[in-house]
């Protein structure tokens, strides 16, 4: 019963933040020219009508009767600025973002940007369509590396303050100041570098799977979470393969794999993610392992704690049982404090070891030098990594309310 | 000693009738000292912490010689391999982000920046044109340029409206800003000879990779120690990662301090607002930390610059290129820095405000600056310091970060900062095995990731010891 | 086997005049004395140190005591004289570093608790510096540790000061009680519940029995007629829950013998759960098998290091072997038979801590009870394993004083009740008067006064006793002008030399700066250490 | 509201009158006030020049709020607290105050018209004296003469702060003298308070709790105050070092003419130091009388209780005790009627309904309970037999040793 208003009271803080959150995005897009403004709602103007966004035009492109130097106002301008509220009064302007950002029109996918070059399919595509695509393969390695997190966290930092300036706890110490101090760029390219060195060509294996006889070993840049085309049956992707356009039961490619019964392309799947998960959870690793280990350390020095051992608990029960559930709760909100660190560096793992993936979109998008940048793509997996933030923070509030009975009953 | 109340003795004795113990040597105790005395009595038995403290030390030492050296940040010696030259293009009166192009020697280059360049052979004069920009006309639209020993800088001005006038032709003398200090190396293939005393030898027979150049028997640093850090491995010029690793030390250690400085400020004194007066505004003030904790720092930061950079191309109050960007970024990191400190502020004076001091000052009549300033604020500090340290060693990695995804944060692509060249050098290694190496010949300039990335880690890793061992030299509860 | 690590923690200032501490030497045999058949615990020459910043705080230096069968011992004194240092010495649990026990004797069943202390660190003074490094054995603490396992709880069992932070906040109260009760009683536990006769014909008339006394509305009847179920079906546990299902159900009489039918029809455990009752049965043995040959090795017996080792051995393979439960589910089924019957039992124990709603109690989390409830909680966690000593730290400190009427008054009945020897430690003269038997008297580390209650407080000897007496507010005496002991307490880094409470004492003479004076015997159990007292010197 | 016989002798400090203050708790879905804990419920009393009121209850019974309330450290929900009112004053308040608690309400629960001169006349003198209707301004003066010394001698001085400036402070607040002034004061102080000067050179930290204490003690004397809250001056310190803070509190008190509240849980302090007693359990005064008639003669079945519950140290006297069952509720539930009634061994059937007023039973002696209904005029007081059914106190014992 109280739990119940717990959770609904946390679905209400989430309004405020997420219409902040809103608020920020549709400051920064209005501080955008009002051609990029369109560009990143509309998509590229028609090759046909390249003038479609400028204010004014040379007259004689709207009407071939009226003289080519003189300038006119642009109605079409006209007609696509005004829902987005641009030289309106800003309460105007908010509302309509509020309500296209609310419905989910994000805006348009352009088609000059490098994203829209590089991914298959997605020029001119609302950007939420190619989010949703997208959003999968992002999730799967984000819950694969959250696994990977917690089962290194938590015993290592337990042990950790267990042995207390013993040499467990130095090494588990210099190994968490190595996940604050190594940039995940970095680290990800050493470990394809240290894989290379060690497999000889570690390029023709990520595009080549040993299990993989026919086809060249061909260079994808873009699937690098599969194997090159030329392995599969017919030498091409079969089509169920969430490869832009969603015609798989699910889009995890992993799940699919498995439900169209190729066992082998989901394992496969599962080995391209071990790499970039291990490095995306080096660094929350070590974050989260240095909170475990201080927290620890209080609440084994807490009375309760006093009171086990003198009942005659044994040390590891203790540990286990006594402290660690009560350093639980500190883990589970530092997870929930540093997940927006932990999703920000998708970007560039995916960027890094090219795996498909809203990151991977999003590094593309910003990775040119030449204007104008895909807003659009930005501004949209800006906002949906902002929600995934916040989602998880609520599930993690609504964890530390399930895991601690003075927060789910007081 | 804390865990146990009998252990805390009290270390006077004094009494209504017996005198106290005076003080130890007649002079009057200064108590401060003291308390640093035995937090650096703490911190000198945590060994990661002083090697920590060693290598902050050092980097600020190079930091402060590196000032001294005239090396100015956009003229970082461009090696010229000794076979090729380099030509550039510099334009002017295009507003920015407008493309235009150049044409020499049949290959075309277009770019929205200020310089075109091109790596030519020495010996022969090569035709220029310069393509049409609508709405402008360069000067000169077309021309030659002779190749000889030195680099050559033409510069195109381009003048609005009218329609392209003629060309003009002769050669262009070596450009104004050719001072830029270079520095000469001899370049040969693999497989070749040696061509004679400071020649290194180039895989792929790309000139623009050299391998370091040290020799530790006897200790020799050459023309380039560390190597060489080549932006596009086809072009004959590269930089030098040693000088640029110098160069960026103070830069580095600059742009952290005054980023982690100027959010922390803003952290705390918003932390200690909401904390202190609660109700409203400190409803208000979470409510805007929780909102900009919860978009991922480093896209924010790429979306506050880009759309600054996008909506104001020029620059911003009328500063030059570099200033507005540095400028950009430490707003940039600001913005999305400060909920942290405000948070961790808030949570101190939340507990110090309920502090019976704080009660008592108030019971005899202290305003509210009065018990914020005295009481409050120098009791809430500690955290903020071990988070600053903290932070001031992921600064360089987020920016190497922004980099490496291929985000423009600097007027120019190589610029001086640890980060930034170990983003582009990480690139371009990666960038060499992915795309792949010719059987036999596969040499990984690893130099270009290995010795920036290990500045940058050095850096950070040091900085979280020292503060490690400060928290625990600070903390009475860790103390033993 | 690099077993001694040097740590940096220990790199402390030691004052030039502190001795290197010498642990005492392990050739004395830890045998009791004979003329005190009646001692349950002994402390001998007790001394832990502190090894701090500041320097070596002398917490503890050279305490004797005697704890006596079914006494209530008071240890009495001001704050950071040691009191409460001396409980977690005997308990060993002093946070080390930076506390280490250096030497003396607790001398309990027959063994000492300190056995192998010498061996566990070494201390090395630091040439040319006013510094001792201490080298732990960390294997040999561990080891110490595990032995104790042996002593803590059934042997001697504590409670703590403030109750509220002395509970675990995220378990019931239940769930705390029945972890105390599966580890020291748990194989009565398991063999109870294998051991159960739901199906006896007994059970039913028993169960007829309570019906009847229901509808007569006697809950004097009821309650002897649910223990005469308990015994029919030979799980007392099964009483408690039918009474407490007969109270709840009111008039609803045959509703509650519904209740109770199902409740007893759900008591076999298949057969699955009970291997793993075996299992769990099988652990807990070899668990007692180990710890008694720990406290044969507090004992002096040597060469038991194989037994030790083949034990520890069988445990681990006995935990390994029986993963499988796990696998099939048993485990949790299983335990939900524990749970149950270690649930009824904590009832029955909050019950007899004159608890008004022992299943609400036993359901609840510590944060939803009040502190005297929560310390009436911690006595019947202490007591269900039955030790022969409790450690009482100050239990009614933290309370308010109608509270502290109430948990006095329970610890007076329990103490003739259960009979556990209990060493209670306050800093209240008023609440030693109250339950104690004998006083001990401590100041700054050392016992200075011993004696039974009404000894002392009729003819207190010490100049501290007398000055501590003095200074206590009477209710029955008002307007007096309040004496105190002139000075503070010392600094235990710098303890005065000879008698510690000779700065404030107002009859120092040049004698009591020399040489620590010898506890002297003044009149029938009654020791006092001080040089005005020429009585004949205590033997021991 | 005067206790005193002749209030022309002895000039009335600080009189607080009905003083409520209900913390709100907020709960729910939206965080909507859903209930108030009700700290203090209605507490009326007068500290008169150079006497110790003492006050006491268990902890939760919103003594320490009554402290902080009283130097406006937190605003009241209602009532208010005058200071130094002239005698007339003190005399218009009891008839005032005597009327409005006797006004019928009407279904609203508002005043009849009629009387709400009394309301308007009440509130003309809050004006004039109480604390609570002050400006920021006034009140910043008066606090140089209201002040405070706090339970806790470890979180009451700032850790980052050396003795000369923890002491020096409230003067440098008041701008009171120059730095030299006021730093020989300091030393004045220390040695007042039984410190060496050479002290004001330390951090506290380096102080044991009785000497904090006393530091504590230097700090509210500095701005030379007319009335001081000791709110558990001692209660954190040991027994042998108590009674050195007592001596310097009963010193300073004769010297310098203080007030005190003396606010403890601990009764044979409470008996020793003050000249009256009030005595309260849940947020309500349960009874007030000097401190002979409490001790010797209490008459609330609380007060009683709390005598009896207080150990003695001396292990001949055995006395029957009334030990109370259950725990103290929660302020924020309080039971109906009179709050004791769920503990109360005499508890009358109208107990759980009624909350019994306070009132006057002997003469200066007011309780709160059923057990005592009529106000015994004072002529008849030597007569007053307790009530047969009210439990006859054990209470404290003639003195036994």
């Amino acid at each position: 019963m109280r739990m119940w208003i717990y959770i609904v009271r946390r679905m209400i803080l989430l309004v405020p933040i997420i219409i902040g959150v809103m608020t920020i995005t549709f400051v920064l897009v209005n501080a955008l020219p009002s051609y990029d403004h369109l560009v990143a709602v509309y998509g590229d103007p028609p090759r046909q009508r390249p003038w479609l966004y400028d204010p004014t035009v040379a007259c004689n492109l709207l009407n071939s009767s009226m003289p080519a130097d003189k300038q006119c106002v642009n109605p079409y301008y006209h007609n696509l600025a005004a829902p987005l509220g641009i030289g309106e009064n800003p309460v105007t302007a908010w509302s309509q973002y509020m309500y296209r950002s609310l419905t989910f029109q994000w805006g348009t996918v352009s088609n000059d940007s490098t994203a829209g070059k590089t991914v298959p399919l997605i020029q001119g595509q609302e950007v939420t369509t190619v989010l949703a695509w997208y959003l999968p393969y992002t999730l799967e390695l984000a819950i694969f590396a959250l696994i990977i997190i917690l089962l290194i966290a938590i015993p290592l930092g337990n042990l950790s303050a267990v042995y207390r300036n013993r040499p467990v706890d130095q090494a588990s110490r210099v190994m968490s100041f190595s996940g604050y101090a190594l940039p995940s760029f970095l680290l990800g390219s050493l470990l394809i570098l240290g894989f290379v060195l060690l497999l000889g060509s570690g390029h023709s294996y990520y595009a080549h799977p040993p299990w993989c006889t026919s086809g060249e070993p061909t260079y994808n840049e873009f699937t690098g979470s599969w194997p090159v085309q030329a392995c599969f049956a017919g030498g091409n992707y079969p089509s169920w393969l969430n490869q832009g356009v969603v015609t798989s039961p699910t889009g995890f490619p992993t799940v699919d794999a498995a439900i169209h019964g190729q066992y082998w392309l989901s394992l496969d799947t599962l080995a391209r993610m071990i790499l970039p998960a291990l490095v995306i959870a080096f660094g929350s690793i070590a974050i989260l392992l240095r909170f475990v280990r201080n927290s620890m350390l209080e609440v084994m020095n807490l009375d309760f704690v006093r009171t086990a051992r003198a009942k005659g608990v044994p040390e590891s029960v203790v540990v286990k049982r006594h402290a660690g559930r009560n350093s639980l709760n500190v883990t589970v909100t530092v997870l929930g404090l540093t997940f927006a660190f932990f999703i920000g560096g998708f970007p560039i793992i995916e960027d890094v070891f090219h795996l498909n993936g809203i990151g991977y979109i999003l590094a593309l998008s910003i990775q040119q030098t030449q204007a104008p940048l895909d807003f659009g793509l930005i501004f949209g997996s800006t906002l949906l990594f902002t929600y995934v933030v916040v989602i998880a923070n609520c599930v993690v509030d609504v964890t530390y309310a399930l895991l601690d009975p003075r927060v789910r009953l007081g | 000693m804390a865990t146990d109340p009998s252990t805390a003795a009290a270390p006077l004795t004094g009494s209504p009738t017996e005198p106290v113990p005076p003080a130890p040597s007649g002079r009057r105790p200064n108590p401060r000292l003291e308390q640093y005395k035995r937090t650096w009595f703490f911190l000198r038995r945590n060994t990661l912490a002083l090697i920590g403290l060693g290598i902050i030390v050092m980097l600020v030492l190079i930091a402060l010689y590196a000032i001294t050296q005239p090396i100015p940040w956009n003229g970082l010696p461009e090696c010229t391999a000794s076979n090729n030259q380099v030509v550039k293009f510099t334009e002017t009166g295009l507003p920015g982000g407008t493309s235009w192009s150049i044409t020499i020697n049949g290959v075309t280059s277009s770019t929205s920046g200020n310089n075109v360049t091109f790596s030519l052979a020495s010996g022969p004069a090569y035709k220029f044109t310069v393509g049409n920009v609508t709405g402008y006309h360069a000067s000169p639209a077309s021309g030659t340029v002779n190749v000889a020993g030195a680099p050559i800088t033409e510069k195109i001005t381009f003048i609005a409206g009218g329609a392209v006038s003629g060309s003009s032709s002769g050669a262009a003398s070596p450009g104004s800003s050719a001072s830029l200090p270079s520095c000469s190396v001899c370049t040969y293939p693999v497989g070749t000879p040696v061509p004679g005393p400071n020649c290194y030898q180039t895989p792929k027979n790309v000139p623009g990779v050299i391998a370091p150049t040290v020799s530790l028997h006897p200790l020799t640093l050459g023309a380039l120690p560390m190597g060489s850090l080549a932006l596009q491995p086809d072009i004959p010029y590269f930089y030098n990662v040693y000088n640029g690793m110098l160069r960026g030390t103070d830069y580095s250690l600059l742009i952290s301090f005054a980023i982690v400085i100027v959010g922390a400020f803003v952290g705390l004194f918003l932390g200690a607002v909401s904390g202190f007066f609660g109700g409203a505004v400190d409803e208000t003030i979470m409510r805007l930390v929780d909102i900009f904790l919860s978009i991922p720092q480093l896209l924010f930061v790429i979306i506050v610059i880009a759309v600054v950079s996008t909506t104001y191309p020029g620059g911003l109050f009328g500063l030059s290129d570099l200033d507005t960007r540095v400028l950009l970024l430490i707003s940039a990191f600001m913005i999305v820095w400060w909920p942290y400190y405000a948070r961790i502020v808030r949570g101190q004076v939340l507990v110090v405000r309920e502090q019976k001091y704080v009660e008592a000052a108030r019971a005899s009549g202290a305003g509210k600056g009065r018990i914020v300033m005295k009481h409050i604020v120098p009791n809430s500090m500690y955290p903020v310091f071990i988070q600053m340290s903290l932070d001031v060693g992921a600064i360089p990695i987020l920016i190497g970060t922004l980099v490496f995804l291929g985000f423009t944060i600097w007027p120019t692509p190589y610029f001086p900062e640890w980060g930034t060249i170990a983003a582009f050098g990480t690139s371009d290694v990666i960038g060499q095995f992915l795309i792949g190496c010719e059987a036999g010949i596969c040499v990984i300039p690893w130099w270009q990731m290995v010795f920036p990335g290990l500045a940058l880690f050095l850096f950070a890793i040091s900085v979280n010891f020292l503060s490690d061992g400060l928290r625990d030299a600070l903390d009475p509860r860790l103390r033993r | 086997m690099a077993a001694r690590v040097e740590t940096p923690s220990s790199d402390v200032p030691l004052p030039e005049s502190t001795p290197v501490p010498e642990p005492l030497s392990p050739t004395d045999t830890p045998s009791p004395p004979a003329d005190d058949a009646d001692v349950v615990l002994r402390i001998k020459d007790l001394r832990t140190y502190f090894f701090t910043y500041d320097g070596v705080v002398k917490a503890l230096d050279g305490v004797d005591l005697k704890i006596r069968r079914g006494q209530t011992t008071g240890l009495v004194g001001e704050t950071g004289c040691g009191k409460s240092v001396t409980a977690f010495s005997v308990m060993r649990l002093i946070p080390d570093p930076p506390g280490r026990i250096l030497g003396g004797k607790v001398l309990f069943d027959g063994g000492d608790i300190l056995w192998g202390l010498d061996k566990e660190a070494t201390f090395t003074p630091i040439k040319g510096t006013n510094r001792v490094k201490i080298s732990r054995s960390f294997r040999r603490i561990r080891r110490a540790t595990e032995r104790m396992s042996a002593v803590r709880g059934r042997g001697i069992g504590m409670i703590f000061q403030e109750p509220t932070q002395a509970m675990n906040p995220i378990f019931t109260i239940s769930n705390q009680i029945s972890e105390t009760l599966l580890l020291h009683r748990g194989i009565e536990i398991v063999d109870g519940i294998m051991g159960m006769k739901p199906d006896n014909p007994a059970v039913a008339v028993a169960l007829e029995g309570m019906v009847q006394a229901s509808q007569r509305g006697k809950s004097g009847e009821l309650r002897v007629a649910a223990e005469k179920l308990g015994e029919a079906a030979q799980l007392p546990s099964v009483g408690t829950q039918a009474y407490a299902l007969f109270r709840a159900a009111g008039r609803d009489v045959e509703g509650a013998r519904a209740d109770v039918q199902n409740v007893l029809r759900g008591l076999k455990p298949s057969g699955l759960e009970r291997s793993y009752l075996h299992h769990r049965k099988r652990l807990m043995e070899l668990t007692d098998q180990l710890d008694d040959v720990y406290l044969r090795e507090m004992r002096g017996e040597a060469g038991l290091g194989g037994a030790r080792n083949r034990l520890r051995a069988k445990i681990r393979i006995e935990k390994l072997t029986h993963l499988h439960f796990g696998l099939w589910g048993i485990r949790g089924r299983a335990k939900r038979a524990l749970e149950r019957e270690t649930f009824w039992r904590s009832v029955q124990l909050l019950e007899g801590m004159s608890i008004a709603n022992p299943v609400q109690v036993a359901r609840g989390f510590p944060f939803e009870l009040s502190g005297g409830m929560l310390q009436r909680v911690m006595i019947a966690m202490a007591l269900s394993a039955e030790p022969k000593i409790l450690l009482a730290d100050e239990p009614t400190t933290a309370l308010d004083v109608t509270i502290q009427a109430q948990i006095l008054e329970l610890m007076r009945e329990l103490k003739t009740r259960v009979g556990t020897a209990i060493l209670l430690i306050t800093h209240d003269l008023a609440v030693i008067a109250e339950v104690a038997d004998r006083v001990c008297v401590m100041y700054a580390g050392t016992i200075v006064e011993e004696g039974e209650v009404h000894e002392i407080f009729r003819r207190p000897l010490h100049p501290y006793t007398q000055g501590l007496l003095a200074s206590i507010p009477r209710l029955d005496r008002p307007d007096q002008e309040f004496t105190s002991i002139p000075g503070s307490v010392p600094n235990l880094i710098y303890p005065p030399s000879g008698c510690r409470f000779h700065p404030r004492c107002p009859y120092a003479m040049p004698v009591c700066k020399g040489d620590r004076p010898p506890v002297t015997i003044e009149g029938d159990d009654h020791a006092v250490a001080c040089y005005l007292y020429k009585g004949p010197v205590r033997a021991d | 509201m005067s206790l005193s016989d002749d209030p022309n002798t002895a000039q009335v400090v600080i009189s607080t009158h009905n003083l409520r203050k209900y913390f709100p708790i907020r709960g729910g879905l939206l965080s909507s006030h859903i209930g108030d804990v009700r700290a203090v419920d209605g507490v009326s009393f007068d500290v008169y020049d150079g006497e110790t009121v003492g006050l006491v209850g268990e902890s939760g019974c919103g003594k320490t709020t009554v402290g902080r309330l009283l130097l406006r450290l937190i605003e009241p929900t209602s009532g208010h607290t005058f200071y130094r009112p002239t005698p007339e004053t003190v005399a218009r308040l009891d008839r005032l105050y005597a009327s409005v608690e006797r006004m019928p309400r009407d279904n609203g629960g508002r005043v009849a018209a009629g009387q709400s001169a009394s309301l308007k006349e009440l509130d003309e003198i809050a004006e004039q004296y109480s604390l609570y209707r002050k400006s920021s301004g006034e009140m910043r003066k008066l606090r140089g003469k209201l002040q405070i010394v706090f339970q806790d001698p470890f979180s009451s001085l700032s850790p980052r702060m050396l003795v000369r400036d923890i002491i020096a402070e409230p003067m440098a607040i008041h701008h009171a003298g120059t730095r030299a002034e006021r730093y020989q004061r300091v030393a004045d102080l220390l040695r007042e308070v039984g410190l060496n000067p050479e002290h004001e050179w330390r951090f506290p930290h380096e102080f044991s709790g009785g000497q904090r204490q006393r530091l504590g003690i230097a700090r509210a004397l500095s701005l030379r105050p007319e009335f001081i809250v000791l709110d558990e001056p001692t209660s954190a310190l040991d027994v042998s070092v108590q009674a050195q803070v007592l001596n310097i509190l009963r010193k300073l008190q004769t010297e310098q003419k203080l007030s005190f509240l003396f606010i403890s849980h601990h009764l044979s302090v409470i008996r020793s130091m003050c000249q009256r007693v009030v005595v309260m359990y849940l947020g309500k005064v349960v009874e007030q009388a000097p401190t002979e008639e409490v001790f010797s003669r209490p008459l609330h079945p609380y007060t009683q209780a709390l005598l009896s519950a207080i150990p003695i140290p001396d292990p001949e006297l055995k006395r029957e005790r009334i030990v109370l069952q259950g725990d103290v509720p929660s302020p924020a539930a309080p039971p109906s009627g009179c709050r004791f009634h769920t503990r109360c061994p005499a508890v009358l059937p109208i107990c759980p309904r009624v909350d019994p007023p306070l009132i006057e039973v002997r003469p200066n002696h007011r309780v709160a309970c059923h057990l005592y209904p009529n106000p015994i005029a004072k002529e008849s007081a030597a007569d007053l037999a307790v009530t047969a059914s009210a439990p006859v106190a054990t209470t404290v014992p003639a003195t036994a040793s």
